[in-house]
């Protein structure tokens, strides 16, 4: 039994289950709902199953149509695939199981299929080492959000997914002419046999600009953060959730395997500017959640300033690799889990209130503690206050910025710290009180409650499990610490 | 300069263009087109330079990824200009509302 | 902003002149992957070069990009129905008539470009992009879907060509074989089943997003 | 063989330059209509630069869905949009209320 279950490509499951999923929820809708949950589950423990394989075998390889690279297209899976997976697959069960309770039956009807699609896309995106294969996959990630964010309609999410959907083209497009110029410049797409042809040439250097702006500008980096704000706060929540906790991801991954396969090794300038609009991502962010005054706004700009702290990560990687990088680990799965139980807990405010200005937060903390208590929860890990998932990256990283002697970057994560104890309280201090306007409460359905409490307990937790997870990370050595190569 | 580089300029042209356009026109619709362009600017990049070299056929590989992306272009034109109509129908007006607070 | 046109507009320039000159920096000769192509094109179960990278050795590309076309209109429906396009006048009798000889020619055509894409230009996304014209045309005479294919059976002509390849590709699993891994005896038959499907659910969707709604919807207003 | 290249070579020279002309008019133009036109145009010439470049098979696709059906697509959108052969200037484009 446990032979066969080693055998099964847990990979591709992890492609062709929502895919499959996403396509019967389209034909059947009277059972979506049914077929959603399952289909979420499935992908659950197949990312299980593909990291109880990637434990006891190493890397997970599958050579699409049997060709393999250059020709055809390979599938590969290391500890760093695995960590994107296993986030998207807990972010994803907890959106599954939050979106039936938040969504009318008509919407839910038109959100399983484009949600599974998401998802299946999301994992394509992980499992992919060819570039062009990434370009298609980047494009179903970036079309199936856009069409997510516009879902229920309304002024807002509507001019917010128009310019949500402009940027992330802009994005893609400077991206492909990136893979345009390698192709033609190496002849091959496969990020494996590029990284071994690569040589410094005026065709690399312009492939790294075109394919590093495009990816920042779709992760919205400071200051190409310009559309993420109305998009994520003007969405349904739970697709709030997706894009903050897993789309921004999927861009910033791509940029980080094309940075430790290609361009490391090309340039450190870059490292620098990656490190300064990250430390400007952190103060920009920070400072302007603090000013929001409606609790999904300022969830939003502080997904820009969380997004800063991964590029803090660049300019301490050569000197400091593993505990660099194992910060930057720690900072992507707690970011996604405390985010995403934020938006939940944003959108059950909303849902609670009609509303979810901060200042009129009525008795919150008594009517729906466990919202309450989520938001907290997944506040002290995007504060970093121990114990958390953001505790242990925050402090691996300024462990790395304190041995290298960057003062500024610890001052950058000390101040991002504060500003985020700042927004948090700014919003739990008025969960507490009687509201000048009270209102009778709205019943919340509790799945849309145990939700975000799941993802919020889940970002505690992995401050716990520091050994497995850096075991599992360095499955197949995702950044070079043995020597180059994967 | 030989042929396939005088198209593969010309599509650094036209993205560079359609940047542009993308930019500094306020209608949806022609921020629509600018992207359409870009596009087609990468395409010919693509493909001109898979000629390079003469006599021999080119290289089908990226006449494959241009297929591709020509079909993942219509598949994304048909939904920006959905959401434009819908932009339009919500805000009287199909551009984006002025600067964001930011 | 006119303050920063210029500015913009030269940041542009030397954009383009930097591409230009990498671009330019490449070597005269092509090294892609065309040996490597035209080396297993005997396995690939076609003749034409472009078809076997399609949907063959890159087919998991092309599989993927018929779930952003899908992904498209379910996009487009989720938005709800659009504004109703105002039509300037009546289609007059001569779009009625060129419409009648035009559709079957259009048929004809997207049948051709089918079965010809295995050893000659052409194949599944032109083909079905022709029946998609076909299918514009006569919505611009004013037909529209019968109610009762409006349904499922329009849904699952829009899935069949994913569908089918999801099929396809997952046949060899069981096997053991890799994903899209056919059998080179089979594959010529393999690869025209596919794309048969794929063709004819092309062309509905990109008539179905020319429409606009979902069919079913009740009118939007 | 030596005026033939030539011929060859100012035809794509023509054709390149043609591209970048229309697709500037198409985004310059202050009519909608027109500029979707002159985008369909845009269309059919850079099918011509496919065929050129031995790309038949692209041509095929760019003449087909490129042009074709996105050209079909965008006249649609003008229409929905109350935008007519005859009017082709949009209604007032002026700056938006916050």
């Amino acid at each position: 039994m446990q032979a066969i279950l080693s055998e099964l490509p847990w990979g591709l499951f992890l492609i062709l289950i929502p895919l499959i999923g996403g396509i019967a929820c389209f034909l059947l809708p009277v059972v979506a709902r049914r077929l959603g949950l399952l289909t979420a589950s499935l992908v659950l423990s197949a990312a299980v199953g593909l990291g109880w394989q990637l434990s006891s075998r190493g890397v997970y390889h599958h050579a699409v149509g049997g060709w393999g690279a250059p020709l055809g297209i390979d599938l590969y899976a290391d500890g760093l695939s695995l960590l994107m997976l296993v986030m998207t697959a807990l972010v994803g069960f907890g959106v599954s199981l939050y979106a039936t309770g938040y969504f009318k039956p008509g919407h839910l009807v038109r959100f399983w299929p484009l949600w599974l699609l998401l998802l299946g896309a999301l994992n394509a995106l992980f499992l992919s080492a060819d570039l062009f294969n990434l370009y298609v996959t980047l494009e179903l990630v970036g079309l199936s959000a856009v069409a997510l964010t516009a879902l229920q309609g309304g002024r807002d999410a509507l001019t917010g997914a128009m310019r949500y959907l402009l940027a992330t083209l802009l994005g893609s497009l400077a991206y492909l002419l990136g893979v345009a110029l390698l192709y033609h410049g190496f002849g091959t797409v496969d990020l494996v046999l590029l990284s071994e042809r690569v040589v410094p040439s005026p065709v690399v250097w312009a492939a790294l600009g075109l394919m590093s702006a495009g990816l920042i500008l779709k992760t919205a980096l400071f200051p190409l953060h310009f559309w993420l704000p109305p998009a994520h706060a003007s969405a349904p929540a739970p697709v709030s959730a997706v894009l903050s906790a897993l789309v921004v991801k999927a861009s910033f991954y791509i940029l980080l395997r094309l940075w430790l396969a290609i361009f490391s090794d090309i340039s450190g300038d870059v490292a620098g500017l990656f490190g300064l609009l990250g430390a400007g991502a952190v103060l920009w962010g920070s400072l302007q959640a603090l000013r929001q005054t409606r609790v999904k706004l300022l969830v939003a700009y502080s997904t820009v300033a969380q997004i800063g702290y991964l590029f803090l990560v660049y300019p301490l990687a050569p000197g400091m690799g593993i505990t660099a990088w194992s910060a930057m680990a720690y900072l992507l799965i707690s970011h996604a889990l405390a985010k995403a139980a934020m938006f939940m807990a944003a959108g059950n405010l909303m849902q609670f209130g009609g509303h979810d200005r901060i200042a009129d937060l009525d008795r919150v903390v008594q009517r729906l503690p466990l919202t309450a208590g989520a938001f907290a929860l997944a506040g002290v890990s995007i504060m970093g206050l121990p114990p958390s998932g953001g505790f242990n990256g925050k402090w691996l990283l300024l462990q790395a910025a304190l041995a290298q002697g960057r003062w500024d970057l610890v001052g950058v994560i000390f101040l991002g710290g504060v500003l985020a104890a700042g927004y948090v309280f700014k919003v739990l201090g008025n969960t507490f009180t009687q509201a000048p306007r009270t209102h009778e409460p709205i019943s919340v359905p509790a799945r849309m409650q145990w939700a975000a409490v799941l993802l919020a307990a889940g970002a505690i937790l992995i401050g716990f499990l520091s050994s497995p997870l850096m075991a599992l990370l360095e499955v197949g050595d995702p950044f070079n610490i043995n020597g180059k190569g994967p | 300069m030989s042929v396939p580089f005088l198209y593969a300029l010309v599509g650094i042209g036209l993205f560079c263009l359609g940047f542009h356009g993308l930019i500094v026109y306020d209608h949806l619709l022609r921020k629509i087109l600018a992207i359409n362009i870009m596009g087609s600017g990468v395409f010919l990049v693509l493909v001109a330079l898979a000629k390079r070299g003469g006599e021999a056929a080119p290289d089908p590989v990226p006449h494959a990824m241009v297929i591709t992306g020509i079909v993942v272009a219509v598949s994304a034109t048909a939904l920006a200009l959905g959401l434009m109509l819908k932009v339009q129908a919500a805000t009287g007006h199909a551009v984006l509302p002025g600067k964001s607070r930011d | 902003m006119a303050g920063y046109a210029w500015l913009l507009r030269l940041l542009l320039l030397l954009l383009a002149v930097g591409l230009g000159y990498a671009v330019l920096s490449l070597p005269d000769q092509a090294q892609g992957l065309q040996p490597d192509v035209l080396g297993k094109m005997d396995q690939s179960g076609v003749t034409h070069p472009v078809t076997a990278v399609l949907l063959n050795f890159r087919g998991y590309d092309t599989l993927l990009e018929m779930a952003v076309l899908l992904l498209a209109l379910l996009g487009i429906w989720s938005l709800g129905g659009l504004p109703e396009a105002r039509p300037e006048s009546e289609p007059g009798p001569v779009l009625g008539t060129l419409t009648q000889v035009l559709v079957p020619v259009l048929i004809v055509v997207a049948g051709y470009l089918l079965w010809t894409g295995a050893h000659a230009p052409g194949g599944a996304f032109q083909a079905g992009a022709v029946l998609g014209a076909a299918g514009v045309l006569l919505q611009l005479t004013g037909w529209r879907l019968p109610r009762r294919a409006a349904g499922h059976p329009l849904r699952i002509t829009l899935v069949a060509g994913v569908a089918v390849f999801l099929i396809v590709a997952a046949l060899p699993l069981p096997g053991g074989r890799q994903l899209l891994e056919y059998d080179p005896n089979y594959a010529g038959v393999l690869i025209l089943v596919v794309e048969a499907f794929a063709t004819v659910s092309i062309g509905v969707t990109l008539a179905a997003l020319f429409f606009g709604a979902d069919p079913t919807d009740k009118a939007p207003k | 063989m030596e005026g033939m290249t030539w011929l060859g070579w100012s035809f794509d020279a023509f054709v390149g330059a043609g591209l970048l002309w229309l697709a500037w008019r198409a985004l310059a133009s202050p009519d909608l209509f027109k500029a979707v036109v002159l985008f369909v145009a845009f269309g059919l010439l850079l099918a011509l630069a496919w065929v050129r470049l031995e790309a038949p098979d692209v041509a095929l696709a760019e003449a087909a869905i490129g042009a074709g059906l996105t050209g079909a697509l965008l006249i649609a959108a003008l229409t929905r949009l109350g935008i007519s052969m005859a009017s082709g200037r949009h209604r007032n484009n002026n700056k938006e209320e916050l």
